[in-house]
């Protein structure tokens, strides 16, 4: 039992990493409809941005403390995010090419950043000094780090920010309503540039934070890209693609059922890797609108 | 008060509207009439800068907005109620007209000010507030449309078919919101594939066929022509 | 029968041309005649019959697999080897298909990339049969017919096989198949209001490509005689995919063309840019689609036009 | 930081090709060697450091006027780690002329290449490959120098011989380098009689170790054998461990040594013991250290070390061989014996004389430790006890 409570919480942290990446491909799809599979990418070069400004590792005179460092990064994958929507998806909004075109002019940008990543950060996992260690705390029955604990205490505040904008504000609505009816939110006068620059820029900041997390626990490294990809839209679509609570949810199941295969079904556990990939094809085929139904848009 | 000069506009490699030129004055509230696929959704769509118009120009009150984006030529008094309503079905009745409020620059009191008089146009959305847009009547999401637009307090409003496909008691009921709002003195643009609608609200009526201004006229005298009834298809005739 | 002597020529050519090669140049150009067989099949996939499936590769790497460990493991005699990977693959692939091209976009890209990362794993975890990451070796192209193949004489198999999956294809393109599956790629909804069946035909036209790939994977497993998994991965699955953007989606020229533009180019660009060519082709790509949405193909278009002016001039006169 | 690296790489190529010229105006054509190095791909991060000992290396060679009055000259071929790319990489070196190549890649690479240099019997050197199946491949000319995997598994059951750990558990991750070390592990351990209770393997790519080393928990092992390979998962290896609360020795391999780890699982690693094929206080290694930091101002691992002794090698067989035949170098090599390296416990050299084209001394492994989030010497050596 004692394992039982262990594995909730590293499943849990591990999930709302996912859930995490499934909410950078939504915040770009939902208003879009542009799925951009760099955003496992973005995380990369989160970490390696994180070890540059927060560690003398890579840019020896910079060593900024765990909060300044974290903003700074967080600026710069909201600058990377709004350049790559302007260089590689509005020529093609404006040219009027299809959302597939998108996809793959972002699927170029994904080896350009995958190349800068390996280029700059190495091909060696490189670490950042995580803001609270790693030492076991116990709370009832449960057991974690306080990383796990502060991995998923950041998630869940994430999630609850992005929840309230989307439901409560003005603007947060008019995302909304350009994914219901773009024509419809720009005749209401919302400014769709402006919405689709912050949903590539919050998009990339927010798996930039992934990465951030990760190159405290297990390190900034050039191949987490791909995975996190797949563990992210996995996550979207066992949740409900095009639903923030969906992201959540989808991500949180989907890292719990790989702790608890891992653990107690007798598969080689080198499939664990498996689990998401089994769970996103099973999904995609035989259900593919997720477990929360959706509610319109793309 | 909105000029529009020479337009020229288009959808890919097809130009739809050939030269187009319009003028409504102040308080004015002038008819866009035409068979089905003359252009008058396009003409809408490019003065409301949703479409780029390749040449020609448009002007709102002496200020050229012919470029801008939708947003900006807003802030200037444009405001459309597009075809088909384009209501948000998930939103609710309040959450769709705060939707119609972004471009009001008098923020939260200009806000509730805005949600009283749309209110008191039609009793019927503040009954339904917090009702999904989506679950409501046609002719309340009619209602809802034209409500959403005013929201943003408009000089001129645009209406893309309002009455297409509504019940004549509801007709009725909106052709009465419309003629309120132009004895409080609001410059209108009706796009009106019926005559005898479009005719009782406009003053003036501009026939477009075929992406061209075929034939421009005061209602009183269109209503007057014998050839009333196939009247789209005579100005065909002529333009071929 | 015009270009039926103009394909046997350039066959011919290009079989001469193992002939003149060094060992490393036959090597290099070995690889790129497959390249360009896996690029056209793929064209067929993504450019004309418009999946973006990123399966391909799983089915080079299953035919180049399914040889080996057949000699290696299994002693089967070359013929049941090829002829049963080919059988095999086509079931598989059309297993795969029918449930996976009902998927649009995004879905199916993210599905056979999920595949292909499958693959990868079942690779790693099915050591004892495959060698995992170090590969499987240790074998040789049987002998045929009593004859050793080698040398210049395997490239002319190669040659052979690329010529088979150009006719196929070409075939393919110029039948009304083609013109189905470009209908479906351009508007499925308006291609089955024309009475086009759309699941069958972009099934039938995945299982196709996905055969030929692993047709040219057989093939591949004798070019070192070891199959190792770092030449399936994603990234030479998205380096394929960026050679057909670049030479120009949905043409077999193109294909051609963007194969030996990439293939090439890290030979002549590397030793100026040092290792960043991967990244110039990302970049490549992100200029092509926004700028030459038609690829580099699109380019010679104008002389091709000028010679079809000029050879339908003369037929007139 | 692989920036300096790729810098120092490409101005020491510089560096070399200027030499090279002076050295040719002055007497005959330089003697071509060629290198696999893996640069840009998963395994360019050992790839490499390695490199760099070897061009340090030649670089010494040269400045002390070269061998048979020839400099040496050494033309990298990057192979992305990748064993197809590997052998055409090869086959250009072969074309090219070189009189041997060092392999400095990983060993699926160097195993492909393996079968091009076969073709010509050109001398090929493995640096650090540690997989052990690679001699015996058909190549008589090739010559593997790190130590290979049962090498490991021998000492470290030496030097726990008489700890008495009853039953242990094997931990690695899915790469190939953590498999191949994972079956060397399972061998040994069943020749030596030592019951392995749990076997886990952490999938790269994975956030968490917690459910392996749960199981590993659960089966109750003496000792845990830890040979992960790739730095993530080492890094959660170490971290589930901490977070579980257990207590178990852990016994490494030479991985471990790789400097980063002090960071990535900085404190965690602390009572970890692992083998090691570089004592840091042989007198070559500390020489070899001294001169690296006087050139690079850095300390020197023993990735650098593995490259320079490969140069070690070639260079003295050439001299004995007094030619720059291929057949004629290769059987120098093979005679090899009692050449001092930098790699490997004190007093241990190369030897080929055994008729084995491992070249690296059964004797040469040794123990090291890590005490306060740092290395320390060799605490144990060789394969008695």
């Amino acid at each position: 039992m004692q394992d039982f409570f262990e594995l909730i919480v590293s499943g849990f942290a591990s999930g709302c990493l996912y859930s995490l990446m499934g909410l950078s491909f939504l915040l770009v799809m939902r208003p879009t409809g542009v799925v951009n599979f760099a955003v496992g990418q973005y995380a990369m070069l989160g970490g390696f941005a994180a070890v540059a400004v927060m560690t003398t590792i890579l840019i020896p005179p910079i060593a900024l403390p765990y909060v300044p460092g974290l903003l700074v990064v967080l600026a710069l994958m909201a600058l990377l995010g709004a350049a790559v929507e302007w260089i590689a998806v509005k020529p093609l909004v404006d040219r009027g090419a299809p959302p597939v075109a998108s996809m793959l002019s972002l699927l170029g940008v994904l080896i350009v950043l995958l190349e800068v990543g390996a280029r700059f950060g190495g091909t060696e996992a490189l670490p950042t000094e995580p803001p609270f260690g790693f030492r076991r705390v116990e709370f009832g029955p449960f057991a974690g780090t306080p990383q796990s604990l502060f991995t998923i205490a950041v998630t869940l505040v994430i999630f609850a920010a992005v929840w309230l904008f989307f439901e409560r504000t003005l603007w947060g609505r008019a995302f909304e309503a350009v994914s219901l009816d773009r024509r419809a939110a720009q005749l209401m006068g919302v400014n769709l540039r402006l919405v689709t620059v912050s949903a590539f820029a919050s998009s990339a900041v927010v798996a930039g934070l992934v990465g951030v997390l990760i190159s405290g626990t297990t390190g900034a490294y050039y191949q987490v890209g791909m995975a996190l990809t797949v563990q992210g839209f996995t996550a979207l679509v066992v949740g409900g693609v095009g639903r923030v609570d969906g992201a959540l949810l989808g991500g949180v199941l989907l890292g719990l059922l790989e702790a608890l295969v891992m653990r107690y079904l007798p598969v080689s556990s080198s499939m664990t890797l498996a689990v998401p990939l089994v769970v996103l094809l099973a999904f995609l085929v035989l259900r593919p609108h997720g477990l929360l139904a959706n509610r319109g848009g793309h | 008060m909105l000029l529009v000069e020479n337009l020229v506009a288009g959808y890919g490699a097809a130009k739809v509207l050939h030269e187009v030129s319009l003028e409504i004055a102040r308080g004015e509230a002038a008819a866009l009439i035409g068979p089905n696929g003359a252009g008058k959704s396009t003409l809408m769509a490019a003065i409301m800068g949703v479409i780029e118009a390749r040449s020609g120009r448009i002007v709102v009150d002496g200020t050229n907005v012919t470029g801008h984006t939708t947003h900006s030529i807003m802030t200037r008094g444009l405001s459309l109620v597009p075809e088909g309503r384009r209501i948000f079905a998930p939103f609710t009745v309040r959450d769709n007209l705060r939707m119609g409020s972004i471009r009001l620059s008098a923020g939260r009191p200009g806000f509730d000010e805005r949600l009283d008089y749309v209110y008191g146009l039609f009793p019927r959305l503040k009954q339904r507030e917090s009702q999904l847009g989506g679950t409501l009547s046609g002719g309340e999401q009619q209602m809802l449309a034209i409500g959403r637009a005013l929201m943003s307090n408009p000089r001129i409003l645009l209406l893309d078919e309002p009455f297409l496909g509504l019940a004549p008691k509801v007709i009725e009921e909106i052709q009465a919101a419309v003629r309120i709002l132009q004895e409080q003195g609001l410059t209108l643009l009706l796009v009106e594939q019926k005559l005898d609608i479009a005719l009782n609200i406009a003053s003036r009526a501009c026939v477009l066929i075929k992406g061209s201004i075929a034939l421009e006229s005061s209602s009183d005298n269109l209503k007057a022509r014998s050839d009333l009834d196939d009247l789209y298809f005579s100005l065909a005739e002529k333009a071929a | 029968m015009k270009s039926f002597l103009t394909l046997l020529a350039a066959l011919l050519a290009l079989c001469a041309l193992g002939f003149l090669l060094g060992s490393y140049e036959s090597d290099v150009y070995r690889k790129l005649l497959l390249w360009i067989a896996l690029g056209l099949s793929f064209n067929f996939l993504f450019g004309i019959s418009g999946q973006v499936a990123f399966s391909h590769f799983v089915f080079l790497g299953f035919g180049a697999y399914w040889v080996a460990i057949s000699l290696v493991h299994w002693d089967l005699p070359l013929a049941v080897a090829i002829a049963s990977g080919l059988l095999v693959a086509a079931v598989a692939a059309a297993m795969i298909a029918i449930p996976s091209t009902r998927l649009e976009g995004p879905y199916l890209a993210l599905a056979t990339l999920a595949l292909g990362q499958l693959f990868l794993l079942g690779i790693a975890s099915g050591r004892d049969l495959t060698g995992g990451d170090s590969g499987l070796g240790g074998y040789s192209l049987p002998p045929i017919l009593g004859f050793t193949v080698k040398g210049p004489w395997y490239t002319a198999c190669i040659v052979l096989m690329l010529g088979l999956t150009y006719v196929i294809l070409d075939r393919l393109d110029r039948s009304s198949f083609g013109r189905a599956c470009r209908a479906i790629r351009d508007n499925q909804t308006a291609a089955q209001a024309m009475g086009i069946n759309a699941p069958r035909t972009k099934v039938i036209a995945f299982t196709i490509t996905s055969v030929l790939a692993s047709l040219a994977g057989i093939f591949y497993a004798f070019v070192d005689n070891l199959v190792a998994p770092g030449a399936f991965s994603l990234e030479s699955m998205f380096i394929l995919l960026f050679m057909v953007i670049v030479g120009g989606t949905g043409r077999q020229l193109g294909a051609i063309i963007g194969v030996v533009v990439l293939y090439m180019a890290p030979f002549f660009i590397e030793p100026l840019i040092g290792h960043y060519h991967f990244m110039a082709f990302g970049a490549l790509v992100v200029i092509l689609i926004i700028y030459k949405p038609n690829g580099l193909v699109s380019m010679f278009d104008p002389i091709l036009k000028r010679r079809r002016m000029a050879a339908l001039e003369k037929a007139q006169l | 930081m692989m920036f300096s690296l790729n810098l120092s790489i490409a101005t020491s190529t510089a560096a070399l090709g200027l030499l090279a010229a002076a050295g040719g105006a002055q007497s005959q054509e330089t003697i071509k060697v060629g290198v696999l190095v893996d640069q840009t791909g998963k395994t360019s991060f050992y790839s490499q450091p390695v490199t760099e000992g070897t061009l340090m290396a030649v670089e010494e060679v040269n400045a002390a006027g070269g061998v048979l009055g020839r400099q040496i000259e050494l033309i990298l071929e990057d192979d992305n780690g990748r064993p197809d790319l590997s052998a055409t990489k090869a086959r250009k070196l072969v074309d090219d002329g070189v009189v041997a190549i060092i392999s400095n890649s990983n060993s699926g690479a160097t195993r492909q290449a393996i079968s091009v240099t076969a073709e010509s019997l050109t001398p090929q050197l493995a640096s650090a490959n540690s997989a052990e199946t690679l001699t015996t491949l058909d190549n008589s000319c090739f010559f593997q120098l790190g130590p290979v995997e049962s090498l490991q598994v021998k000492t470290m059951l030496a030097f726990t011989k008489t700890k008495g750990y009853g039953k242990v558990a094997l931990v690695g991750d899915n790469s190939g380098l953590s498999t191949a070390a994972v079956d060397q592990f399972r061998m040994g351990l069943g020749e030596a009689g030592v019951p392995i209770v749990e076997e886990q393997l952490i999938p790269v790519g994975s956030q968490t170790a917690v459910p392996q080393l749960q199981k590993v928990r659960a089966a109750e092992p003496n000792a845990i054998y830890q040979v992960a390979q790739i730095g993530p998962q080492v890094v959660q290896f170490f971290q589930a461990y901490q977070q579980l609360g257990m207590k178990q020795p852990i016994l490494g391999t030479f991985n471990l040594s790789s400097s980063s780890y002090l960071t990535t699982a900085k404190g965690l690693m602390d009572g970890t013991v692992f083998t090691d094929a570089f004592d840091p206080e042989k007198p070559e290694a500390i020489a070899f250290s001294e001169r690296f930091k006087a050139k690079f101002d850095k300390e020197a691992t023993s990735l650098e070390a593995y490259g320079h002794d490969s140069v070690v090698l070639i260079v003295d067989a050439i001299k004995r061989a007094n030619s720059t035949e291929r057949p004629a170098i290769c059987k120098a090599i093979a005679e090899t014996k009692g050449l001092p390296r930098v790699m490997g416990a004190k007093g241990t050299g190369f030897d080929f004389s055994r008729g084995d084209r491992r070249g690296f001394d059964p004797e040469g492994v040794v123990v090291r430790a890590i005490e306060n989030n740092a290395y320390t010497g060799a605490v144990f050596s060789g394969t008695k006890n």
